[in-house]
């Protein structure tokens, strides 16, 4: 059995339920509360949990975030919203120094279980301050573990084991996802650790993650029209990367486009085209090929903006060209 | 009319009585003033509308209500002087001096935009008219109009420089390490606080200890001044007086305009936070129709000439519409460009 | 002795005169304290000495000087209270309850140290005594003792949180977003300002516009005071009635000490910025030599009594010496042990 | 003719130089003046220069590097010190979203002549909070340069063009590189644009910068002791990347060993790991590999600092892997 709901209401249950289920959980944010939440994820959530627990705070990124470890170090559960990667720059001293390294400074006596939630990516129209698909920055980082949920499952799911972890965890919410609907299982079970095969192929495989599944899977189905089959594999699990998939999908497909947000100098692509080096270097037919954002800042203007991140042709050309059909 | 630092200034969400009194100030000048709030006006209820239509996407911050602030503080700066605003700048930009045919094209994503539909709604940039951008990271020009500041001292340049920014902004470690830069190197840099009482969502006095920001600017040791943001009289004539102190050349002011916005934050808000009532108490004291009010009363101001005044606005915004209109899309060959300077516009 | 906000409090690098005056405590406390300067002061020298020797390494700062802050104030907590300390942080780890041994080994980077010498000198963490660091990020402990002060007041736990800073922190964001959280949700936290007139080599008139720190805490809207901070006396009775009125549970309070850095900021530093006339009169004012007179002249002490307080702490850093010195190397093999939280261990 | 310097000599007289010769440039930063410079970089400045343009700061990151921003934007050439790469997390805000951006947001009106300098690097027992490499981070963000002076002669030369150049440059300086000496040739020619060959070598490529260079040149001794010839390539300019020295480099030696302080996943390697894949995988007799810092915290106490840092003999040992040579 299933049921059809939409990303912001699978995140929005598995909030709900976290706060339900355990009195040590609190979501803390700028405009969670009053507001309803900046993309309505905690609507309702103040008249039912009350301001305490459902903490509106000041514009203070640095504050609000850093608090939020030290609630975790006192004893809470903490939920903190960064509204959108692009101010977490603003918090990312507490992040890298405080909350990922006080678990090794203090010779492990002191863990962060702390879950920081944040949108991320472009299209919609933001321009260049508001479209950051920083990933590849957190994912660079010992001492944090980084999610990117990009199904239904994994919005409703990976909440629960994230707040269960003893340490930092960043989740990352492609802006994109948020009115997507889609066949919730009654029986969804969702792991925190490994990536996953969203569509079966043997010609070539398309590794990806958050906001760029959806792209993959459409560039999937119209390279499929043209006869060319794709293996596409959700990577959902930032860091640590899960180099034994990845691996997998080479050896299978043996052919590689990587795909994400990210600008592609120095982007996550880059990592994962890393790991296929050491990993299933002699397992390729042909060197693997990234499509990411264009080295630009992102524009507003609509047609700019499409240019500048990856789309279902820019894949579909790169596949075609891996496979010698330019 | 301008609080001083000392005098106590405690914010308040209860609409004060609307400005009135007489205004002090000669017909054409009063009726420039008035034609510009018009303008400003006309163009958000327009930019509205073409949001809704779908002509302008992404973020749209309207400033509706906020007028006279742009209006009479900007008014009371010089061409030489620098301007940094916020996402919230249609109407700094038109003050500035910015052709609303560059505003609404930039708005469309277009071409003959003020930045060819780079930047859109939050990023107006006018190297002409020294506006600095709109930014779209709250409390992101503080630190930026701290430099132009000491530029401008370095040069021994007579430039003054005007940053903009909201309440929500207050509480960020930016507007801290700015002021007290500005205030230690003597800089002179005019802050100039919108505090319409909300940042989105968050009442100021669930954002800030202390909701008293002249108090609270003054701990940086330097001249604050408070204002109510919808007399455009009070803006202009306190907005002067602060001016006048930052061009003595002892260093920076702060100056908060008390004032409200009539609509949501941005396109996406359903106003779950405030009342109806608040927002209606706070429309009677409206900037433009206050204002209008009190010049007719004094007659300087007859219905007939209201009127020719807010045709010229509306006219405007249909020629800027066409403008816009008419754009071209910038070539999708060209998206490298501006990320880095090419070497012959080497400054 | 404990200033208000309201009284002018501002900064001088003239040294006042010594701390004087009857001592009005028990013979057997003021030695305790007494004590617990020495130990602080023998562990700090011996400190210095053992960094020319190459036993310890990185960045070494010391807290000589400053010792009546830390004893004066942490005598005041008990055990159930939380303290954030910065890289500064020896005599506070100490004062805390943390073995001296475990202080020692960890500077030496061996195995028995409290961090297993995965930190070092500006890292000393006590999960027992509930020390959540010492922090190398200036400014870095401001937003975790607001989280930790959330913590108990969300848990209902009664348990104030102590969080020690210096001048130069106060310039940074992190000190503003703090104050404002704490003082908005009332939170018990007790913000403690180390003022020793320096950053580094940046006196605190050059990076202050404001150098009045208690009018400038007092602008959050919490209760701020300031005391000698080379007078144990005022240092603790400060301290005593700053945290009763946080345990009041009406929210955070402020308390500036006033001190001086003895030594160099750290050991790399030529200490071009201030003249030894500045140093000399403020050694002047020593935390123990003038508090040992005091004690004294009103026949609280001998010098008999005091050789022998000297000779305890002498005796209890040679043996955490000794300690540090038969300690061992953590294998290489598990360098990559405490990144992350084994299954087993998971809270 | 040449003469013996150290690397902070030469960076001092660089930065006097500048100041010397354009008004407009200025140095700020935490303690630049009446300290004499956190590295002494700066003594004697303050008095030569007047306290005006020898600027010391508050502690304010953020806010000083977003002055140098607006210093730029009014006209002036800022050099802006941050003391360290770890503080610069504060201030990341205003090097993303104002510095990087401005160009672009304002379609070409604005920009930003701004030069920020930051100590970065471990190696000195500073632990974990104190001995962060980001550089990779930086070279991510289209809109800045990023140099990494690593010789005495780009210690001396790169400050002039990055001060020329109409756009923000980042400059890394390796903390354990300030005590090194060596010899200036009189007539020293730097440029801000290429990699350069620090050794020739045929059987081995060894791909690096800043403070990894000394190692990977004395892997180069040892090898060449053992009968391997490495090449050594200097990247000093980390972005943009200089891919046709990559490609020339692997072309050359058909094996390749990429080295910096990076954490290994998401490092900076990883780019020029995925450089290599699309531009010269056919020239590859053997997977890449990569000597980064291991994925933990930079312990305090030596051995574990030296443990968790790429060091020559790591080096050493990943070139005879390479070579089939365990
Ligand atoms: C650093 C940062 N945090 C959060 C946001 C999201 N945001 C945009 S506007 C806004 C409210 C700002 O309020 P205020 O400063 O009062 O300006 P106003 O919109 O009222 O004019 C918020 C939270 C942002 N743009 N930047
Ligand atoms: C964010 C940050 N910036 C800069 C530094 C370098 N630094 C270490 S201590 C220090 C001075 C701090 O002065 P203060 O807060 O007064 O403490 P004190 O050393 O006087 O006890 C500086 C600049 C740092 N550690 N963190
Ligand atoms: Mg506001
Ligand atoms: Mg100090």
């Amino acid at each position: 059995m299933s049921r059809k709901i939409s990303y912001r209401e699978a995140m929005r249950e598995a909030m709900h339920e976290a706060l339900t289920n355990d009195p040590r959980v609190f979501l803390m944010g700028e405009d969670v509360g009053r507001y309803g939440g900046t993309y309505a994820f905690s609507k309702g959530f103040l008249e039912e949990f009350g301001p305490e627990r459902i903490r509106d705070t000041p514009l203070s990124e640095l504050g609000f975030v850093g608090a939020g470890i030290g609630a975790a170090l006192g004893g809470l559960r903490p939920i903190v919203e960064v509204m959108t990667v692009n101010f977490s720059l603003l918090a990312l001293d507490q992040i890298v120094n405080s909350a990922a390294l006080f678990r090794h400074m203090s010779g492990g006596q002191f863990s962060v279980p702390l879950v920081i939630r944040m949108c991320t990516g472009a299209g919609r129209q933001l321009a260049a301050q508001h479209s950051h698909s920083l990933e590849g920055w957190y994912a660079h980082i010992p001492g944090i573990k980084v999610l990117a949920p990009a199904t239904i499952e994994d919005a409703r799911g990976m909440l629960a084991p994230a707040l269960a972890d003893p340490d930092p965890v960043v989740i990352f919410e492609h802006c994109q996802l948020f009115n997507v609907e889609g066949e919730l299982p009654d029986d969804w079970n969702v792991d925190i650790s490994s990536a996953k095969v969203r569509r079966q192929g043997k010609d070539v495989a398309l590794i990806t993650y958050g906001g760029s599944l959806p792209k993959a899977l459409a560039a999937a189905e119209i390279l499929a029209a043209q006869g060319i089959d794709s293996e596409v594999l959700d990577l959902r699990v930032l860091r640590p990367l899960d180099s034994a998939s990845i691996a997998a999908a080479v050896a299978k497909c043996r052919r590689v486009v990587v795909i994400d947000e990210n600008w592609k100098s120095g982007g996550l692509a880059a990592e994962v085209v890393a790991r296929i080096m050491e990993h299933a270097f002699w397992e390729l037919d042909a060197p693997v090929a990234r499509v990411c954002s264009e080295e630009v800042p992102v524009p507003y203007a609509k047609h700019l903006e499409e240019a500048a991140l990856p789309q279902a042709d820019k894949i579909v050309a790169a596949v075609r060209g891996l496979l010698g059909k330019e | 009319m301008a609080k001083k630092s000392n005098a106590a200034n405690k914010v308040e969400h209860r609409a004060p009585p609307p400005p009135s009194g007489a205004v002090p100030w000669k017909k054409d000048f009063a009726h420039a003033l008035l034609l510009d709030m018009l303008r400003i006006r006309r163009m958000e209820e327009k930019s509205a509308e073409l949001y809704g239509a779908g002509k302008i996407r992404g973020f749209l911050h309207l400033y509706i209500g906020e007028e006279a602030v742009a209006v009479g503080a900007l008014h009371a700066l010089g061409p030489e002087d620098n301007v940094v605003a916020t996402y919230r700048e249609h109407g700094h930009a038109l003050m500035r001096g910015m052709p609303m045919d560059a505003i609404m094209a930039e708005m469309y994503g277009k071409r003959e935009g003020c930045a060819r539909g780079r930047g859109g709604s939050m990023h107006l940039f006018d190297a002409q008219t020294r506006l600095f951008g709109g930014n779209a990271i709250v409390g992101g020009g503080l630190p930026l109009a701290v430099g132009l500041g000491l530029a401008a001292k370095m040069q021994n340049e007579d430039r003054l420089t005007a940053c903009f920014f909201g309440d929500g902004a207050v509480a960020e470690g930016a507007f801290h390490e700015a002021l007290n830069l500005a205030a230690l190197w003597k800089l002179p840099v005019l802050f100039c606080c919108e505090n319409n009482l909300y940042g989105m969502g968050t009442a100021i006095e669930r954002a800030e200890s202390q909701t008293d920001l002249v108090a609270k600017a003054a701990a940086y040791n330097l001249p604050a001044l408070s204002a109510d943001g919808m007399d455009i009289v009070a803006v202009h004539e306190t907005m002067q007086e602060a001016v006048a102190t930052v061009r003595q050349g002892k260093g920076p002011a702060f100056v908060e305009f008390r004032t409200y916005r009539f609509r949501a934050h941005s396109m996406f808000d359903a106003e779950l936070y405030r009342d109806k009532e608040e927002v209606e108490a706070w429309k009677a004291r409206g900037p433009i129709h206050t204002f209008t009010a009190r010049l007719k009363a004094q007659k300087k101001l007859s219905e007939k000439e209201f009127l020719a005044l807010d045709a010229r606005a509306q006219a405007e915004v249909e020629a800027a519409v066409a403008f816009a209109e008419a754009g071209s899309w910038e070539p999708v060959e060209d998206l490298l460009k501006d990320v880095l300077t090419p070497a012959e516009a080497t400054p």
